[in-house]
């Protein structure tokens, strides 16, 4: 069931959320919507990671996930910086 | 393992660490800087020492052998350009230590780094290892290029370090092409591999030796793609304008190495490949190299556009193709690169001398010492353009001598000889301009002090005397370039050194 | 597969060189950094295209990526992150310098 | 029965990660379609990596918790985003569906007289 | 000599488990890796610290915590379900949060929790750190939002960081 | 010794007048005699260093001597004496000595004499290395260098215009001709097989039969006549006369011009006899003598109308040359002498004249007999010889010379045509020297000159009689004067036995006198009815000119040049990518098209599955994004955002974990450093190209972009063998890591790896050095208008960036650990590092985090480098290349096997290079923002920001 089902089912339903945010990436309107969306598209990415890790039965993806998880942020709130006050390093 | 091989490469790039680590003084770092330089060249002549006898020293970094691991290759041609670089540098070194290195920081770092990347490129036998290489004497470069700052300089390092970037980026599709169709990087191992490419792969090889020919053609300012030339080597300080003498050469270094060892005579179906394209765009070059520095409305516009006119020249006796051309061209590349090294310097002594007028080849008051300057101008003058007796003439000759065996030697000789004499006009002109034409000058002149004078342009003269020095002993020279060419045209040798360590004849 | 991928390395290439022929220098950078990631993929499919196949030895497993293009690729991409960074602070050098950001320094009706 | 609680697990976890970009192109405003992915993820991501974490711990020698820290890395770290993003909208006076409460107004010249 | 040496204990020792965790191995090499390396790493980061962590209440923190996860999971239901449904029918606000807590860091993790849980996203921090600005994606009632944040939320963290 | 001096002695001669010229100007200093006194010494020198060998020739004999200097390609340093160089050199010497005493008179005070001397001496020692050379290339060599002496001698009063025209002249014309010259000698070495006289000289007929002989004779050809002034490059010589007198009577008379003519008459055997030669040489020599002569009646200027005889003299002889007979190069050779003694001392004259006058111009100059008649004299004599009145030697030679024009046109074609220009070129020859004595010395009172004239110092004269002397004798006492030397140069010249030749004076009544007779008469009478000539003279004169030739030549080559240059460099960087990117696709495609084959390959290809697809489309999609709204630059930067995460999904698809990770860790970093970058940039960039443009730039993209996919579909698709699978074999054995990817970066390529990390401390240590001192504004508003929001470093971000500090420290050590074996490595790991550090500044600021990390970004830089270099040199001490790794597993008690490997040390560097070099990038631009902003505030919000389009 695992692979034959939830796996490529899960593949699928990840996939549709990467289309979601790639177009809301694409259509705006404003920078904050484009930012959420790149954000969000991390967030995919993530699940992505862990489900490839899940169905290739490798953990060589894992620091992937871990890397996006801890430092993907950096550009959201880099940018959120850059919306609020310019000058990100001040 | 012959250690005298990686000596060149980390000597400058330990004096380097060591500049960026001491926190010292500017007399600090210029004693460092020029110890080193001048061990660089201890070293460099060292190297050329060992390979004389026609050896090709091979070694094998971290005790990878070959094809696997990166090898460094020594053999004459390569210690023909390090023993430029190491002369060109101190020279160039020496002018600096005049003021140019405090215009800001790192000056002796990038200096010395700029070295390292240099020496690396000439030493390294692996294809991406040259990339690398390359991109380490190209930021090293850009450091040295924007060094000081201004409104022109930053405009020009921009252009500069652009297309370079470009280049950069056709290096890496050239060198990914060679993996991906013969499946190794090493260049003695790809020299052995491109001869037994399979029909169906031979146009592939093509593209990645032509694209990889695109970019050494652009780091050599070759026709079309000179055109970042000029404005990089005229608005820099005039040092850097010096070392950048050698940084043309590095292309056409890589140009002869590739031409020879991969698409040489024993390369099966892409055998030539280069031949339709260099010899012409070589002559093409020439020609608009002169056209170019006739046109020119400053004085250091005009020395860069020399410079173009004398990778012309050099690709056009390496274009040929034989031993007698390389060795021509070989003759040519350490005095071209000496003289027209000293065209910058001396130009940026001149412009120091004319204050507002400052390059612009506009008849001016005369400029205090215009004597001695107006004659090392001269001499300067009938190197660059490859008057005799100096050996820029010997390199002509050398290399129309080559040309007479090769099918179009009515052009080749048309266009050296035509290119040599807009050389003559235009720098009869310059020479005129800046010296003859000279208006009494505004205020007194309170002549310099002899020993002053003597220390600003020693450097200068120095260069001037290497160029004598080849001409004296042109013979000796020439037989090392000839030999080296020889070398060069055997790629089997050079693979079976490098492959079958031991298998060296 | 291959076809996908070298369509991509193809319209990053495209869209790389169009950037980079842009008169301002922020989407120069841009498009030099796009043309990188061209540069970057090609490089990596050289040693062909494998799933699931780390260059990582374990025991027992089939077979492996080629190791060498991506070691290149490292090596390349922090090279492209060094250019990219001296290229975005020289543009704003000339920013400073020339008092716009035009790549030539000109402003153009 | 371990494959059956993998397989719900796994695709609880897709499913919110999918109603998260859901929500992305759904939502009327900025400020609602911010509370999509931030949540919606935060329970996907979750259990795919609690799928994860049972299946190696499962499947290779030895247990497997190290899924654990994206989670926490993603609890600390989501949040700031969405805050920041939700502070800049407010700043560039993105469009909100919500009515600003009649003391946000005095709070905010308030804060912004310090 | 504490302060100097081990600045943050408590800090260390969660990094030796992190490392742990990472290392996905109770081996005992990795232990003591793990604790060389939160030392050192906790030392490093003390002079990015001006405060002591102190966790004064741990018990009502593991509580919070279990509240926290709990509320999360039940979120992700209500939204998901709000998200699929008529989206149009919703009443997203904007509430202002009086705020009891002082320190940055329980102001900062109050401001976390409310990210996390049901359809709220803390938006502004006022500057004098008094109203944390809150918007809801489907509020009927704005002051009962405002006191299940301040009952549920604030006031086990002001236990756990403020307790005086 | 003394026979190696012996040996070189040819060189010596050829040295001395070089090295004296170095000593001249040295003893300058002390003053004007003392440099007169070491020019002459140093000419005397030279030639008595000539005499031991002066026997030589007369005995028949050739001394060649030689030093090896470029063997290999036959360029010795070789000299070579017989009759013909001692000929030239008795001139160049004989006739040097006696300018060196005139000038000593002649140059005033104001001149700098050292410098002159200097000077001329170069040129005497060029002139020496030409007449005295075996090596043709040699022989050019000094050639070119009497080029560039002559540029000097005539520049020497540089400040006047026509003296530094006509130097460039000078040197141009005659430079062109060397550079032909060059041509032809090597054409001639190459059917010969050698640059040596002594094979060429014997190797006639094979160069007259060779296919190369034509291209190779124009060449010589033209390097001769530029040089001797022949129609049509004649020009230059009447420029030249900007010269001080004494150096126009040296280079004029024996020496300059007549290199052009010794060089005929040396490769004489070698090269005459065909039609070519007649034709060419005769031809260029008939009209120069015609044209010459005819020009010279018409100048008002002392010196032109001798620039002009001269002109028309060198083509005299080099008719005779052209005639081509033994004797007509005998009679060549003859008047090279003759004319060489008449024509210095009539610029010795012409020089007095003007320096006792104050001016050349025969209108004004009249009547000077009454205040100079000794000078009138000797120059009445000189200008007789030049007229070739019998009983002085100029008569001899143009007797002889209308004899050989007179014998050649029997044999040709509309013949009577050569005797008759000779005779109508001899009439002007003697119209021009009459009036030059009869202008000058008389023909009334002088007008409005500058200065009273009157006989000039007695040595000043004494170059004059010397050389009026030798006329004489040489016209009454042929024989016994001139005739050995005569005979040893012509048997020089011809390399045969001695000609029997008859110099007498009286050789009956011949064609030849009569022409004789013709000159004279038709030549005074020419003088008579010079009047209306003059007038119609000046009517007709804006003809056909050569010299305007050369200057429309010369101007459209500079405008030529100027359009080119600019059309080809207009500085715009756009245009310049543009050709070198569409050049580079030229060369790819030309290699691909060669020899064409399928561009798909036989490789079994991967299957498409839906995830792919779908995140390749996310990421066209987004790159389109980039591309259409690119203008505005936030967008842009978050779409690229979207591509790079893409990438890094690639990598980890195609079983890459290092890459994925090291794109992650680069993007992050790089959003930033861009960030930090815009905020000083516009928002927007304004439309500037043209739509052609685009459209063009479109194409070139697109173009790009086939180019690109096509190579790699065409290399994916083939099957490849790689050297790969050494390192999977050896990764763990001899690198001692399980992760292949780390492996090769800090083992088995580590010398990639140091210079990657270089290349990353290079653009930290430029971008510092880049930064400094520069002041940027930046915006003081946002892009909508409205002020920045107030809250600089928001709390939650603060506080929660800093519980992530000690957590990313962390996972930067797992990964920078673990590297070796599994996905990591000290890049990622450093990248983490700076990351995590980085975010500390961004949420609390800049001066929150220096005074935190109160550290040398350049030091850590310098010591990560040294880490790499000490892992490196480590393995040099124990006698193995640079970077050999080792590693070992050491057992611990409690811990366990712990694995220690030098690649770590090395891995150590590469991180401390990459932490130091990342933060000092971002840090540094992070500083110039707070100055900035600072600043901007100050100034109440007069910065600008940016410009807005
Ligand atoms: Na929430
Ligand atoms: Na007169």
């Amino acid at each position: 069931m695992l692979t034959s089902v939830a796996l490529p089912v899960a593949f699928a339903l990840v996939t549709a959320a990467f289309v979601f945010s790639i177009w809301r990436l694409l259509v705006g309107p404003d920078l904050p919507d484009r930012i959420l969306a790149l954000d969000t598209l991390y967030i995919n990415a993530i699940a992505w990671l862990v489900l490839l890790g899940i169905h290739l039965a490798s953990t060589l993806y894992f620091e992937a996930a871990l890397l996006i998880a801890l430092m993907g942020f950096i550009g959201t709130v880099a940018l959120c910086k850059f919306l609020l006050r310019g000058d990100i390093i001040e | 393992m012959n250690h005298w091989v990686i000596a060149p490469v980390l000597w400058p790039w330990l004096a380097g660490i060591l500049l960026l680590l001491g926190h010292g003084s500017l007399a600090w770092q210029r004693g460092v800087s020029v110890v080193a330089v001048a061990g660089q060249l201890g070293l460099a002549l060292a190297l050329a020492a060992e390979v004389s006898d026609g050896r090709m020293l091979v070694y094998t970094l971290g005790n990878w052998p070959a094809p696997f691991g990166i090898v460094l290759v020594a053999d004459r041609l390569a210690a023909w350009m390090l023993v430029t670089t190491a002369f060109l540098a101190f020279f160039a070194l020496w002018y600096a230590l005049r003021g140019d290195d405090a215009a800001g920081s790192h000056f002796h770092t990038l200096f010395q780094f700029e070295l390292f990347g240099l020496n690396g490129a000439f030493l390294t036998g692996d294809l991406f290892n040259l990339f690398v290489f390359f991109e380490i004497l190209l930021i090293a470069s850009y450091g040295l290029l924007l060094h000081g700052g201004g409104r022109k300089r930053t405009r020009a390092g921009l252009h500069f370090v652009t297309v370079n970037l470009i280049g950069s980026i056709f290096f890496l599709f050239a060198a990914g092409t060679f993996y991906g169709i013969l499946g190794t990087l090493n260049l003695a191992d790809l020299a052995r591999k491109v001869a037994a490419v399979s029909p169906e792969n031979a146009p592939l090889v093509r593209v990645a030796g032509l694209l990889l020919f695109a970019v050494f053609a652009l780091k050599a300012a070759l026709l079309p793609f000179y055109l970042w030339l000029p404005e990089a080597y005229a608005h820099t300080s005039a040092s850097v304008a010096a070392l950048f003498a050698i940084m043309t050469k590095v292309g056409a270094y890589s140009i002869l190495r590739v031409d020879t060892l991969l698409f040489g005579a024993d390369a099966g179906l892409v055998a030539g490949l280069l031949e339709p394209w260099l010899l012409p765009m070589a002559l093409a070059t020439l020609l608009v190299g002169m056209v170019g520095a006739l046109a020119s409305t400053r004085l250091r516009q005009q020395a860069a556009y020399l410079v173009v006119a004398s990778v012309g020249s050099l690709l056009t006796a390496f274009g040929l193709g034989s031993v007698s051309g390389i060795a021509a061209g070989l003759y040519y590349l350490p005095h071209t690169t000496f003289a027209t090294a000293a065209l910058f310097l001396l130009a940026d002594r001149i412009t120091q001398r004319r204050g507002d007028l400052g390059d612009r080849l506009d008849p001016g008051p005369t400029i205090v010492s215009a004597g001695i300057l107006g004659g090392l101008f001269f001499v300067t003058t009938v190197a660059v353009v490859g008057l005799p007796p100096l050996s820029g003439f010997l390199g002509k000759f050398l290399t129309l001598r080559a040309a007479l065996a090769h099918p179009w030697w009515s052009w080749i000789m048309a266009t050296v000889l035509s290119a040599g004499l807009i050389g003559v006009i235009t720098l009869a002109r310059t020479g005129s301009l800046l010296f003859y034409q000279a208006s009494p000058p505004t205020a007194d002149l309170t002549p310099e002090p002899g020993v002053a004078l003597a220390r600003e342009l020693a450097p200068i003269v120095g260069l001037l005397l290497l160029g004598l020095a080849l001409t004296v002993a042109a013979g000796v020279l020439e037989h090392g370039a000839r030999a080296s060419a020889e070398q060069l045209l055997q790629p089997q040798r050079y693979i079976q050194a490098v492959l079958k360590p031991g298998g060296e004849p | 597969m291959e076809l996908l991928f070298a369509l991509l390395v193809g319209a990053l290439t495209a869209g790389g060189i169009y950037l980079a022929l842009r008169a301002r220098t922020f989407p120069m950078v841009l498009g030099l950094t796009l043309l990188s990631y061209a540069v970057n993929l090609f490089l990596f499919a050289m040693g062909r295209l494998t799933i699931g196949q780390p260059p990582v030895i374990v025991p027992g497993v089939s077979g492996y990526a080629d190791p060498l293009p991506q070691a290149l690729v490292l090596t390349a991409i922090v090279i492209s992150f060094a250019m990219t960074a001296f290229v975005i602070v020289l543009a704003l050098k000339a920013r400073a310098e020339m008092g716009n950001d035009h790549v030539d320094g000109l402003h153009r009706p | 029965m371990l494959d059956i609680l993998l397989s719900l697990l796994i695709l609880a976890g897709a499913l919110f990660t999918f109603i998260g970009s859901l929500g992305l192109v759904r939502l009327p405003d900025f400020y609602m379609r911010l509370h999509a992915p931030t949540k919606a993820t935060t329970l996907g991501v979750g259990s795919l990596l609690i799928a994860s974490a049972l299946y190696f711990s499962t499947h290779d020698e030895g247990v497997s918790l190290h899924e654990a820290l994206v989670t926490m890395f993603l609890f600390i770290t989501a949040p700031v985003s969405a805050h920041l993003l939700s502070k800049a909208a407010l700043h560039l006076k993105l469009r909100s569906l919500a009515e600003l409460l009649p003391d946000e107004q005095a709070a905010r010249s308030k804060g912004d007289a310090r | 000599m504490r302060h100097r040496v081990l600045p943050h204990p408590l800090v260390a020792l969660a990094l030796g488990v992190v490392w742990l965790l990472l290392a996905n191995s109770v081996a005992p090499g990795q232990i003591v890796l793990g604790l060389l390396l939160g030392w050192s790493i906790s030392l490093f980061a003390a002079r990015f610290w001006p405060e002591t962590l102190r966790i004064h209440r741990p018990l009502i923190l593991l509580r919070f915590i279990g509240i926290v996860l709990v509320d999360i999971v039940l979120a992700n239901v209500v939204v998901a379900w709000l998200i699929i449904r008529s989206p149009a029918r919703r009443r997203p606000v904007f509430v202002q949060v009086p705020l009891a807590l002082r320190s940055d860091l329980a102001i900062s993790v109050l401001a976390n929790t409310i990210c996390l849980t049901p359809g709220t996203v803390s938006s502004r921090l006022s500057l004098d750190r008094r109203y944390l600005l809150v918007h809801a994606l489907d509020a009927t009632d704005p002051d009962a939002l405002v006191a299940t944040i301040k009952n549920r939320y604030e006031a086990p963290l002001r236990e756990v960081f403020e307790p005086c | 010794m003394l026979i190696l001096v012996a040996m070189g002695l040819l060189l010596i001669v050829t040295l001395i007048p070089f090295l004296g010229a170095i000593l001249v100007a040295v003893l300058a200093r002390l003053g004007r005699t003392h440099a007169a006194w070491a020019a002459g010494f140093t000419v005397l020198l030279s030639f008595g260093c000539l005499l031991p060998l002066a026997g030589a020739p007369f005995a028949g004999e050739t001394i060649i001597q030689r030093l090896r200097w470029l063997p290999s390609v036959g360029l010795d340093l070789a000299f070579r004496f017989d009759g013909l160089g001692l000929l030239f050199a008795l001139l160049i010497l004989g006739i040097g000595l006696l300018i060196v005493l005139y000038a000593s008179y002649y140059l005033s005070e104001r001149d700098p004499l050292g410098r002159f001397y200097a000077y001329l001496l170069l040129f005497m020692g060029s002139m020496l290395g030409i007449v005295l050379a075996e090596n043709l290339i040699q022989l050019l060599i000094f050639w070119e260098l009497t080029s560039l002496s002559s540029f000097l001698l005539v520049s020497y009063w540089y400040p006047r215009e026509e003296a530094h025209n006509g130097a460039r002249m000078a040197l141009t014309v005659t430079g062109a001709g060397g550079l032909a010259l060059l041509g032809g000698f090597l054409l001639l070495g190459q059917i010969v097989g050698s640059y040596e006289l002594s094979v060429i000289l014997q190797a006639g007929d094979a160069i007259r039969a060779d296919p190369l002989y034509r291209p190779m004779l124009v060449l010589v050809l033209l390097g001769v006549f530029t040089k001797s002034a022949q129609f049509p490059f004649h020009f230059w010589l009447p420029n030249a006369m900007a010269a001080p007198t004494p150096a126009s009577a040296y280079l004029h008379s024996a020496t300059m011009v007549k290199a052009g003519i010794f060089l005929l008459a040396r490769l004489f055997p070698a090269l005459s006899g065909t039609d070519e030669w007649s034709w060419l040489v005769g031809g260029a020599g008939v009209i120069t003598l015609v044209l010459g002569a005819l020009f010279a009646l018409f100048q008002h200027d002392l010196k032109g109308l001798l620039a002009y005889s001269t002109i028309s003299h060198l083509g005299l002889i080099a008719l005779l040359f052209g005639i081509g007979t033994p004797l007509a190069a005998v009679a060549g050779v003859f008047h090279i002498i003759n004319h060489a003694t008449f024509k210095a001392s009539l610029f010795m004259a012409a020089g007095i004249i003007d320096h006792e006058t104050g001016s050349r111009d025969m209108r004004k100059i009249n009547g000077l007999w009454r205040k100079m008649p000794y000078t009138g004299a000797l120059a009445m004599v000189a200008a007789a010889a030049m007229a070739g009145v019998p009983l002085l030697n100029g008569f001899l030679s143009k007797e002889m010379f209308f004899a050989e024009a007179f014998s050649a046109a029997t044999h040709l074609r509309l013949g009577w045509l050569l005797p008759a220009a000779v005779t109508l070129a001899g009439m002007f020859a003697v119209a021009y020297s009459l009036r030059f004595i009869h202008d000058v010395f008389f023909n009334g009172d002088p007008i409005d000159l500058p200065r009273t004239p009157h006989e000039p110092p007695r040595w000043m004269k004494v170059p004059m009689e010397v050389l009026v002397l030798l006329c004489l004798v040489v016209g009454i006492f042929p024989a016994q004067v001139v005739e050995p030397l005569l005979t040893v140069a012509s048997t020089a010249v011809l390399q045969g036995p001695p000609l029997a030749h008859d110099l007498a004076l009286w050789h009956g009544v011949n064609p030849a006198l009569a022409m004789s007779v013709i000159a004279l008469i038709g030549g005074g009478l020419l003088y008579w009815g010079r009047k209306p000539l003059f007038a119609f003279h000046d009517r007709h004169t804006e003809g056909l000119d050569a010299e305007r030739i050369y200057n429309a030549l010369l101007n459209g080559l500079f405008a030529v040049s100027g359009a080119l240059t600019r059309w080809l460099d207009t500085g715009s960087l756009q245009r310049l990518l543009t050709v070198v990117i569409a050049a580079a696709l030229v060369l790819g495609t030309a290699g691909f098209l060669g020899d064409p084959v399928p561009l798909t390959g036989r490789r079994p290809l991967l299957s498409v599955d839906g995830v792919s697809l779908v995140a390749a489309l996310g990421l066209l999609a987004a790159l389109t994004g980039v591309v259409v709204l690119h203008r505005q630059r936030l967008v842009a930067l978050i779409l690229i955002g979207a591509v790079g995460l893409v990438m890094a999904l690639i990598f980890v698809k195609f079983s890459a974990p290092d890459l994925a990770l090291t794109q992650l860790a680069v993007e992050m970093v790089t959003v930033v450093l861009l960030l930090l970058a815009l905020y000083f940039l516009p928002p927007h960039s304004p439309i500037e190209s043209t739509m052609t443009q685009r459209s063009g730039h479109g194409i070139l993209a697109v173009a790009g972009g086939v180019g690109a996919a096509a190579l790699t579909w065409a290399v994916l698709t083939r099957p490849y063998d790689s050297i790969t699978d050494f390192f999977l074999a050896n990764s763990v054995a001899g690198g001692g890591g399980t992760n292949v990817v780390n492996v090769i970066l800090v083992d088995f390529r580590g010398y990639d790896t140091l210079g990657e990390i270089t290349v990353l401390a290079l653009a930290a240590l430029g971008i510092y050095a880049l930064l400094e001192g520069l002041r940027l504004d930046g915006p003081v508003d946002d892009p909508k208008g409205q002020p920045w929001d107030a809250d600089v470093h928001p709390a939650i971000m603060a506080a929660l960036a800093r519980l992530l500090l000690p957590l990313a420290l962390l996972v930067s050590a797992f990964i920078f650990l673990r590297g070796h074996n599994l996905p990591g490595g000290g890049f990622i790991a450093g990248l983490l590092t700076a990351a995590a550090l980085i975010v500390q500044y961004l949420a609390n600021g800049i001066a929150w985090g220096q005074e935190r990390l109160p550290w040398n970004a350049q030091r850590f830089i310098g010591v990560g480098l040294l880490a790499t270099a000490l892992t490196g040199l480590a393995s040099l001490l124990v006698g193995y290349p640079f970077l050999t790794s080792a590693f070992t597993h050491l057992h611990w008690p409690v811990v366990g096997d712990f694995e220690l490997a030098s690649a770590l040390v090395f891995d150590l560097g590469v991180y401390l290079v990459v932490v130091g070099a990342t933060l000092l990038i971002l840090i540094r631009l992070g500083l110039l923002h707070r100055f900035e902003r600072r600043s901007a505030r100050a100034r109440q919000g007069t910065a600008v920001s940016g410009e807005m389009p």
